[in-house]
């Protein structure tokens, strides 16, 4: 217990951090890669097709799809209880996690939205359906656009964190409202959902959980990427950071 | 799958399968790059910045506090 | 402590009446186009109603947040509320003055929107328009309290005309969602008991955190 | 945390201040002590951070490390009785254009618990105070109409109709004709004699205002 907390507290020191992740990072991306190719191999070739809905080869997208739909909602959870930890605990690095995770998160939103829209064409004949989930989608979207754009119109790095911490939470609290309105505002209109899956054929579950995975590392390993920048931007004039710039050129470049 | 021809052309699916794929690619190499780029940029300002003269730098400010037996 | 914090809100709002006066003629004329947009045809404008009248209260109620706020965190008035009362009695204060002077209104005026739209097109004795001011009572504390949120982050921001919609408009898609189905289940002569309970739930678990978010957010922003 | 007990100096103490403002460091580890019955001027070139000291002090912007302590006590304690005791009068004068001026100043003396005047009396202060800054008779104009010496004599007229132990006053003196120098002078002695804490900042030196304690914000 007390180890766990010295962890956390030496996850707290932006130095700490840094050094951490510099040296999980090679390892994060080796892992990653050989999952993707795995994940790959087995999404666009080794995997059955789908022909009981017609759905034949576009039920590959499902592959690329559920990750980053799954990833989207997760990021912004995660996201919440880094802006929880940095306003309760008033620790600095937590909002820098939240600030690297904005971007990621709204990108595994934009791919959970465009690769839903591209699968529904050819199965249900249209880019976009007023869907439960796609609509979801569209509005956590919106709230990452919403963070982002917050985070960047305070001059006062300090106050931009926390205002959009708060912001975070608030939207945490709203995403499963949200989804519940939309659902039943679904059920009402039209009845039916395209992304409403049944019982998943054992055959697409193999692909389906290495690229969960994969696209877990690949979010982890980019959000880690971010955040090693943002703690460069937040800390620039400390003596480490001048250190590691200096000691990693004379190195040649290797980080 | 069966062929190499089925597997580009998915079965007159291939342009969605592989749109998504690609552009999938695409946003997150983009961000791999971005943020190489960002963390590349801060280095070089970091140098940029240290091997300045250190009486450049910003100091940060101390209070000097005096009684004043003297005033007015 | 509130009763002053809330007096003081509604008298300088009263002088300020032409700024309160805006958003609720916005309402007014916002609806007022889509019957030369879409139809004058009653049973289609009725079937349109619910939306329409909900969207523009919604707009309205996020024209007129900028008022009950900016003024306030520019001319220093805001850091000596803070100073001396508790961050969530001056965001409940102001909430409470934004509903009073805006909500409160819009409620009022809905009976003469519902009739512009045709709200009881082809009923002797009907009810829909009781059932428009009812989820408008439940439905518009709840965009002033996350709205309040919304407005009391981008005080210090320097970009804040839109940003306000564009972070709180997302948050506010479930209330809109129920209360235009509330109405829209009135004029379908079905129950909708069911869409106000939630339109309440909605408005407690808000008037839960949004004083004590906007409260926070506002110390944020005057620090 | 230091412990409350470690402080053994009334009146308002700072211990180990840091404090920034947009990513720059302003002022590190700065130790102040404003005794009860003393009367401080801060100076500082422009920018060097005064304003953003006071805020502080006001308990306005959280400090980056260090604390504010009020009578031995943290001023965010929840005993601690500093919020009320304080009176903190900003750069921005805080009154609205649309309320009148004895709206604007019993509105802030409402806030305070401690006012035991009532409606009547409190309104008669206001007058007695309106007159002897020279605006008296203007209770009843919104703020808006007056003119802007007028307008920071309002704002003054604060410091008498509120009771407290600790003024803050960011540049009080600027833009004041020599009558009312005099007469903030005059009543920040008075207040200091009563056991008052003031600190207030100024461009120039004020020779109406006999001072105890100078700080500067400067380079090290």
């Amino acid at each position: 217990m007390a180890k766990a907390w010295r962890w956390f507290h030496q996850l707290g020191s932006p130095k700490f951090l840094f050094q951490k992740t510099g040296q999980w990072l090679p390892w994060i991306w080796a892992a990653t890669l050989i999952l993707l190719v795995v994940g790959l191999y087995y999404s666009l070739w080794a995997s059955p097709i789908e022909v009981r809905q017609g759905q034949k080869h576009s039920v590959r997208i499902m592959y690329i799809h559920v990750p980053s739909a799954a990833l989207s909602m997760v990021a912004y959870i995660a996201m919440a209880i880094a802006a929880i930890v940095g306003l309760v605990w008033k620790m600095k690095v937590a909002f820098a996690v939240t600030r690297s995770i904005a971007p990621v998160g709204a990108a595994m939103t934009f791919l959970a939205l465009f690769t839903g829209s591209v699968w529904g064409k050819p199965t249900w004949g249209t880019w976009w359906e007023w869907d439960a989930r796609m609509t979801s989608e569209l509005l956590l979207l919106f709230l990452y656009l919403g963070f982002i754009a917050l985070h960047a119109s305070f001059s006062d790095r300090s106050k931009a964190d926390k205002a959009s911490s708060i912001l975070a939470i608030v939207g945490v609290i709203n995403i499963p409202i949200i989804y519940f309105s939309v659902k039943w505002w679904n059920t009402l209109h039209q009845g039916y959902s395209i992304t409403e899956k049944g019982a998943l054929n054992p055959a697409f579950q193999t692909p389906l959980f290495i690229m969960l995975a994969a696209m877990y590392l690949l979010f982890i390993a980019l959000v880690l990427m971010r955040l090693r920048a943002e703690i460069i931007l937040r800390n620039q004039k400390s003596r480490w950071v001048a250190e590691w710039a200096l000691g990693t050129s004379a190195k040649g470049d290797k980080s | 799958m069966s062929s190499w021809h089925e597997f580009i052309f998915m079965g007159k699916h291939g342009a969605y399968v592989w749109s998504s794929y690609l552009v999938t690619f695409i946003v997150l190499l983009g961000l791999f790059i971005g943020f190489r780029i960002m963390l590349r940029g801060l280095k070089k300002q970091v140098i940029a910045e240290a091997s300045l003269k250190q009486s450049e730098k910003p100091k940060a400010r101390k209070l000097k506090v005096s009684k004043a037996e003297q005033a007015n | 402590m509130i009763m002053t914090l809330l007096r003081r809100e509604l008298k300088v709002a009263r002088r300020n009446w032409i700024g309160l006066a805006i958003p609720l003629l916005f309402f007014i004329i916002v609806v007022s186009l889509f019957p030369f947009a879409v139809s004058p045809d009653a049973p289609v404008l009725q079937q349109l109603a619910p939306g329409v009248i909900w969207v523009a209260a919604l707009l309205s109620m996020l024209l007129s947040l900028e008022q009950f706020y900016r003024s306030d965190y520019q001319d220093g008035a805001l850091e000596q509320l803070l100073l001396m009362s508790s961050p969530t009695m001056v965001a409940a204060s102001k909430i409470l003055a934004h509903w009073l002077l805006t909500g409160l209104p819009l409620v009022i005026l809905s009976p003469l929107l519902g009739v512009l739209m045709q709200i009881n097109h082809g009923v002797e004795h009907s009810t829909h328009t009781w059932v428009l001011m009812l989820s408008l009572v439940l439905g518009t504390p709840t965009l002033c309290l996350l709205g309040a949120v919304g407005m009391s982050l981008t005080l210090a921001a320097s970009r804040n005309g839109l940003l306000v919609s564009i972070l709180i408009i997302p948050l506010y898609v479930p209330v809109l969602i129920f209360g235009a189905s509330t109405v829209t289940a009135s004029l379908e002569n079905m129950r909708y008991n069911g869409e106000l309970a939630i339109l309440g739930a909605f408005l407690l678990i808000t008037l839960v955190f949004a004083p004590f978010a906007s409260g926070r957010a506002l110390k944020i922003s005057v620090g | 945390m230091s412990q409350t007990s470690d402080i053994q100096f009334n009146g308002l103490y700072a211990h180990e201040l840091t404090v920034s403002r947009s990513e720059q460091v302003l002022l590190e580890d700065a130790e102040l002590h404003l005794a009860p019955s003393t009367i401080t001027y801060l100076h500082g070139e422009n920018g060097a951070g005064k304003t953003t000291l006071m805020r502080c002090l006001a308990g306005l912007l959280p400090a980056d490390h260090g604390e504010v302590y009020w009578n031995k006590l943290p001023i965010t304690h929840p005993e601690s009785n500093y919020f009320q005791d304080l009176i903190f009068l900003a750069h921005s004068l805080s009154m609205k254009n649309e309320l009148s001026i004895a709206e604007n100043l019993s509105f802030y003396a409402s806030l305070r618990t401690k006012v035991s005047l009532n409606k009547q009396q409190l309104q008669q202060q206001i007058s007695s105070v309106l007159n002897e800054l020279g605006i008296g008779g203007l209770e009843d104009r919104m703020f808006a109409e007056l003119s802007a010496g007028q307008q920071h004599k309002v704002a003054l007229a604060r410091l008498m109709l509120e009771p407290a132990k600790i003024w803050i006053l960011d540049e009080p003196f600027v833009n004041l004709d020599h009558k009312t120098r005099g007469w903030l002078s005059e009543k920040a002695l008075a207040f200091k004699q009563q056991g008052g804490t003031v600190l207030f900042t100024s461009h120039h030196h004020i020779e109406e205002l006999p001072i105890d304690q100078s700080v500067g914000v400067e380079h090290e």
